[in-house]
């Protein structure tokens, strides 16, 4: 907990590529995608924080930041 | 706003980066730049060098002492950084091809020196700059463009292939593995002498497309599942092996004198 | 047809810019004329703005690049906007309809088209977008005849994927007639 | 459309020249803007029974060219720029013992790795200089995609006739650009075979016969057992450090080449006859030089083309006969000025020589050597 | 008056050969000659291929068809042999440096497509004929002339880098060892697959004088006292293993296709 | 015997010069008759803290060489004809990136492994023009062994000044004669070191602060992180694919040799005020030439020689007014004719250019040079 | 036995370079020198025909051949 | 001095031909002469004929090769077949008297002595052959003094050998002296 608590999903939309990774390896399935295509946060609740998606952005276009 | 990890090792003037969509370059790319973080490295004594491939345009990202180089050549480049300025912490990025067809020799001859270099390669399995040849990596049997009726080498495995060549340490992890990688990538930086971590890539462009391996998603879901730890392996039967790829630490050995520390102590003795 | 038609086909890497070109220069070829298609290449190939150029002639093409387009097609608004600057007054522009085209540009026609919408939802399919640009090209050039674009084309896209092409050329056909 | 007629690229024709030259092995490594004819050729040589494969460099891409050239099969190599550099070593090694070969390097931007993408002449002076020491050599440069295919023919020609590494420097303009092409039909060109030791001679590998231009090459394998060297080597293929050797083989070397020029030299004039002006150009600045001429016509200034279709050897003779013609030849090349020094050399002064180039990446326009036309006039 | 296997196989026109009194080549070159003959093979039919050094010039006293290409590069030039006529049996002969200096390359290459060569490597751990400098197998601490104060490079072990990178075959002896020598010699020719042999050959001019090995006699007597069989090593206790070097053959393997034979069947594929 | 009074090998004195000049990095593959450079700089670098390694092959050398002078240290490699081809793709990485380097090619029988001992002038036009693509050259050749230090040194101050890869071009003959040598004290010869970034300024990796020559060099490690690459790149390091900057940034780098000829152009003029025929020589050649003079002279015959030192850039403006001076120009050169080639062309007709030379291995001899300039007069 | 009986040592002066490594390793010591320094068979009679001078022999000056 | 010495050395490889050249060449600088060495390297210098040359002047030193030697030194038969027949009437011919010296042969004089005897034998190493030579060619010659070449020599041994190479010099002068 800790630290996490004051972190929060964060997307870069300019770099996403749309590749969906991010997506297909979130273990909650919290991500989906915008109409052009780009990743999406949807169901921010359910997000545990984990940073796989981060971790396997290859665009460093999602990542856990501070709330603000 | 941004990854702070991004802000801080990045070169965000040149960010986005120009590989494709689902390319694994980018993974490696963080985990590196985790990595080093994590070590607490001073930026201005970190040199990252590459040759010339996709994967070796990552130094134009990183905020570093960055030299691109020719194709094949970094370990060679990067041998002369180390060995002239041995405060440096030298670091090679350089794709399957250029780390092991082109540049293959300069591999084996950094390993069998020893050399205080960490080499990161991003195997993506095919030539991506060039789209979509054959490479070292790749897989008997399947397809590039120059291996249109598929291909009939065999691959090299790369991190053994080091490891047999005298490095001291030889790792090989999967873009799936993020996290393990960077941990690799972290050691392997650590460690005195001459270092290898394999990182198995995606290219979905050229190999995946080419190949029929579907989604930049499905190329990663097939890492997780085909990879395995050496030391899992160890002890699983056969059968469960079958099909399956190592990864994990395969060498990791100490008290080697590193080159430069050699090449030093030369110089002390001659002061003499 | 004496002077030498000079075509420019711009877009983004991967909507199939570089095949629409070659099915127009085929097809020029298969009536007897003189063609020669090129293209630019590079890293920004991947994303980015993408060129290629046609040059159709009944004689002998020397420089192979174009000069002055006598078309220019643009499929996204980042192509218009690098490539829609150098057009002079001789030439025909042809737009995707969700480009916005600057009134500063000097054209002699600008002719804008639902190009993207019609290959994803008429024919089905986004991909063939390039498609149904040739068909559109082709009426409004002239510069190659149906017959000869359709045979070009069928040597050209991939087996199994005739019929599909085949739709994406007509829709091209009847977006340029009813302009 | 006529079955032969085809829409191609350069490099694809290249291939096709190779295979009706009888190409029956390659080996390479790839590189933008040469990499389809790596490509074409995979695809191509197993379906007729030859080989093909990609070496780990450009350095062993021709050696196994020269290798598979050993065993009597026609052999061809292709690069860019980097390749051609890396391949300079063993391009001396086939020189001196005299190995048919066709090595293409498909011109892109240098240097280094410079402009990869992009178009430019900029190697015409390394194809000549480019190997260490003094070697003969002979390299053709096409303008169009039917052209690629006949000078690749014409390249292994030559290369089976003088025993000698042949260069096609083609470049990126032309190896990528699709043009019209008609491909011949098969015994419509000349095709050349090496000439094999005569039986029941004995073969002295290295010995010129009688009436012969070069020494008859036997197939490795074919029942003449001989060594092949890149040291200096007298008649029986065996090293040989006496000077007289030496000063003999590369004489004999250099003049297969220098004694057959009207054999060698090729090249093309365009609207020359009633001239006031010789632009001198090759390769795709050609065709904007024709362009150009075409322009400045129109404008009415009476330019007219030389082409050179042989690069080397230099068609020093008839550029002379052109330097008394003309008070103004204006060499349009796609960089900062090469084949320029060679023109310049011949000429002597007899016609002001100017140079109009780039090296930026960017094409030579038809426009941009009119003016220099103009400007000199 | 000559030995008879000399007669069959040698240009008698050219010997003596260049070597120094006492050079372990000759003793090399006679084995290869008589596992030849064993072997039965058409002397048309075999193709030696060298690259540059002192041992680099064995092709020229043997009557095959024989080829003395560039420093390093035998083992393409030799690729290009084979795979365009693969009914040639090719034989490289080069040595530790040719081979595995700037060779390196192109052996790990060739031994990963397995095809079908056999790469002889006479290695006298010195940069013969250039006069001494250290090459890749000189010993850690030795002395060459770009080593004046002591080698601080690794060796390889040139055998074993080749099983590494692929090869199916995979030997080391010694000239003192020469009747073993010349059965792997044997065994490596006959098989189907890229095979190496290294054999440690002797150096009295430049490494033995420099490193004060003795003479030639003394330097082949260390051979024979230092090196031990692999298999009989394993049943060793490790006191009686220290400061031993291994031989005899380390890698076999059976079954895998050969590069020349898997280009063949695309070719059948394609006619069908 | 003054203690700075030696016998030395001109690749020694080389090793000498190097180190004077504040060399601390060598990297290379030994290759007669180089060897002995390797091998000296092996010996002596420790001794002043400096580096040796022996790497796996000549392109390694100079890569490696590359990447010790980024940090700052000055480099050096050294290697003859098949080394120098293998050399070539990154001798124009080290152009186009503009590292201060100095290789060394002493020169012996070509092409390929040709006449490994012995001595040749064969690299002269490969020095010029063996990598690809268009690009700056410097070049010099020495005479003598003190040359062959001095030599050094000002290649090393070049390429500090210049930020380029400076070439020495010696020859078997220069570097492996044992001559008289006084090696000159500290301070003597005067010590150019790259000029490093401004402190406090921003430093912009390739673009030139105004009245600087070249870009400021930072080395790797001293806090200024930047990007080094072989691709076009702009002021920041980067690449760019742009067309202006790829104009402006080679522009740039041929205009620092262009325009700065009267500080690169170094020549000897020996008897030539009286002369009748000026032979045109220079390395171990002008040796030859310079006997061939006193004997001409002995025997009435007034010759007279020019003798190039700064082999690239060419003395253009210099053989311009000799050839308005002089009806023959005799251009003797151990090869079958390279510079004479740039002579030519520079002469444009105004003399009479003959050549002498050869390569089979042998020296050219005084006599040899004497019997051509009696057979042209 | 048999075969060998009909052999014997031969040796080719010319060839030999002194080098001694047949003096050196043949296991009955029957070699020598002469006094130009080339291998001399000092006792032919205990000659076992082994061979191993041959074997070792750098250039091919001393074998085993048929006796004539 | 005023024109130049010009001596060729030649034996075979591993006599030490060049380090006699050396020594010489280094004697006569030693004095404020000019001198140039050299030699022919190649895989022949291995066996075969060994050559090595001195070139000794007071003024500058052009070409560097002997063209015409004032003196000849041969220690073996195949070197003086080699060189012998290459020499004029103005030069002096130094032979061991092993050798057999043709009666062809055109020199000035030719002095035979016993040099690789007087060094196996008399200094007892026969190594130290080309030490002798020096001595002899230092008295015979005349272009280097005695205190040059014993300068010279004890700076070019390895440490540990200078008084046997110095027995071996004055060995060399002792048999020009009786000859
Ligand atoms: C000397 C040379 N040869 C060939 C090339 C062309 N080339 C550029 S990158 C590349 C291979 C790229 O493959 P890899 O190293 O696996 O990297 P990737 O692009 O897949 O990341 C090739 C063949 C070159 N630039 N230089
Ligand atoms: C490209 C090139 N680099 C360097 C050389 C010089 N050279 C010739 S042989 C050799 C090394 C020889 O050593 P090795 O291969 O071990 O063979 P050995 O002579 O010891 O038998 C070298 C460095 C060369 N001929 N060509
Ligand atoms: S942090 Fe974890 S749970 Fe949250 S979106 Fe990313 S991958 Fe999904
Ligand atoms: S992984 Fe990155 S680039 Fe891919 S969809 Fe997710 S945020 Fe976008
Ligand atoms: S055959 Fe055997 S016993 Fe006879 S000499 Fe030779 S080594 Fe000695
Ligand atoms: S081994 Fe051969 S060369 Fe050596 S001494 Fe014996 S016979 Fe002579």
């Amino acid at each position: 907990m800790g630290a996490r608590d004051n972190q929060e999903i964060k997307i870069k939309k300019e770099w996403c590529k749309g590749c969906g990774i991010c997506v297909t390896f979130c273990p909650k399935q919290v991500l989906g995608y915008d109409d052009e295509g780009k990743v999406a946060m949807l169901d921010s609740e359910n997000c545990i924080k984990c940073g796989q998606c981060e971790m396997r952005c290859p665009d460093f276009a999602i990542f856990l930041g501070g709330k603000e | 706003m941004n990854n702070p990890i991004v802000e801080k090792y990045f070169r965000m003037d040149n960010l986005p980066h120009i590989w494709c969509p689902g390319c694994g370059n980018g993974i490696i790319m963080l985990a590196l730049a985790k990595a080093i973080d994590s070590l607490g490295l001073d930026k201005d004594k970190v040199c990252v060098v590459s040759g010339i491939g996709c994967s070796s345009r990552a130094p134009g990202y990183l905020d570093f002492n960055t030299l691109h180089t020719t194709h094949g050549r970094a370990l060679a480049f990067a041998t002369g950084v180390k060995l002239a300025n041995p405060e440096l912490e030298v670091i090679v990025i350089s794709g399957d091809g250029d780390a092991s067809a082109i540049g293959g020799n300069h591999l084996i001859h950094a390993a069998r020196r020893n050399i205080g270099i960490t080499t990161i390669v991003f195997n993506n399995n095919i030539y991506g700059m060039t789209g979509g040849q054959y490479s070292p990596t790749t897989p008997n049997g399947d397809l590039g463009t120059t291996a249109p009726h598929g291909n009939i080498d065999r691959p090299f495995d790369i991190a053994q292939l080091a490891a047999a060549a005298g490095a001291t340490y030889a790792a090989r992890s999967t873009v799936y593995h993020a996290n393990q990688m960077e941990k690799m990538i972290e050691t392997a930086i650590a460690h005195k002498g001459f270092s290898m971590v394999e990182v198995i890539s995606t290219c979905p462009t050229y190999y995946g497309r080419k190949n029929k391996k579907g989604s930049a998603a499905n190329m990663i879901a097939f890492l997780k599942d085909s990879f395995i730890d050496v030391k899992v392996a160890e002890k699983l039967p056969e059968e469960k092996k079958a099909g399956k790829f190592l990864m994990g630490e395969f060498k990791k050995e100490e008290g080697v004198v590193e080159y430069t520390v050699a090449y030093e102590s030369i110089i002390e003795r001659l002061k003499k | 047809m004496s002077k030498q038609t000079e075509i420019r086909l711009t877009g983004s890497g991967g909507q199939g810019i570089i095949l629409a070109g070659i099915i127009l220069a085929e097809a020029a070829i298969g009536e007897g004329n003189n063609a020669i298609q090129s293209q630019s290449y590079g890293p920004e190939a991947r994303g980015g703005a993408s060129k290629a150029e046609v040059i159709i002639s009944s004689n002998e093409i020397h420089f192979p690049k174009v000069q002055e387009p006598n078309y220019l097609l643009a499929l996204t608004q980042v192509a218009a906007d690098k490539y829609l600057a150098e057009v002079n007054e001789e030439c025909v522009v042809i737009v995707d309809s969700a480009i916005n085209v600057p009134s500063t540009v000097k054209a002699k026609k600008i002719i804008s088209i639902p190009i993207l919408k019609t290959a994803a939802e008429d024919v089905g399919k986004s991909i063939v977008g390039n498609i149904v640009a040739v068909g559109a090209i082709t009426e409004i050039t002239g510069v190659v005849s149906r017959a000869a674009v359709e045979t070009a084309l069928l040597n050209r896209v991939p087996k199994g994927t005739e019929d599909l092409n085949k739709t994406a050329l007509e829709a091209g056909y009847k977006l340029a007639l009813n302009r | 459309m006529s079955k032969n007629i085809k829409l191609m690229q350069g490099n694809e024709a290249c291939v096709e020249g190779a295979l009706y030259a009888g190409m029956r092995f390659y080996a390479g490594y790839p590189i933008t803007p040469s990499t389809e004819i790596a490509e074409k050729s995979a695809e191509l040589l197993p379906t007729v029974g030859g080989k093909f494969i990609q070496m780990e460099d450009e350095i062993a891409g021709i050696a196994a060219a020269i290798g598979g050239a050993l065993t009597g099969k026609k052999s061809m190599t292709a690069t860019s720029g980097p390749g051609f550099s890396l391949k300079q070593e063993n391009i001396g090694y086939a020189m001196i013992a005299e190995i048919p070969l066709v090595i293409v390097n498909v011109q892109r931007g240098g240097p280094s790795t410079g402009l990869p993408t992009a178009p430019a002449q900029g190697e015409i002076m390394q194809a000549k200089w480019g190997t260490h020491g003094d070697h003969p050599v002979i390299a053709l440069s096409p303008s169009t995609v039917r052209e690629t295919f006949d000078l690749t023919v014409r390249a292994f020609n030559l290369a089976e006739k003088y025993r000698t590494p042949v260069m096609l420097l083609t470049d990126e303009i032309v190896g990528h650009m699709r043009e019209k092409i008609e491909i011949p039909e098969p015994g419509e060109l000349e095709i050349y075979n090496r000439l094999e030791p005569v039986e029941g001679e004995t073969y002295i590998p290295y010995g010129v016969r009688e009436g012969d231009l070069v020494p008859r090459m036997a197939a490795f394998g074919s029942g003449h057992r001989y060594h092949v060297t890149g040291l200096f080597h007298d008649e029986t293929g065996f090293p040989s450090n006496s000077t007289e050797n030496a000063g003999f083989m590369l004489d004999r070397m250099m003049k297969k080449v220098e004694d057959n020029l009207d054999d060698l030299i090729e090249y093309e004039e365009y609207m020359l006859d009633d001239a006031e002006v010789c632009i001198f150009s090759y390769g795709s600045s050609a065709r904007a030089a024709k362009t150009a001429i075409d322009q400045l016509r129109e404008e009415g200034i009476k330019a007219g083309l030389f082409r050179a279709i042989t690069i080397w050897p230099f068609a020093e003779k008839r550029v002379k006969a052109l330097a008394e013609q003309f008070d103004n030849i204006v060499v349009a090349e796609l960089n900062l000025g090469q084949y320029v020094y060679e023109v310049e050399r011949v000429v002597k002064g007899a016609a002001k020589v100017s140079h109009v180039g780039k090296a930026n990446g960017d094409v030579l326009t038809p426009a941009e050597i009119a003016a220099k036309v103009k400007e000199v006039l």
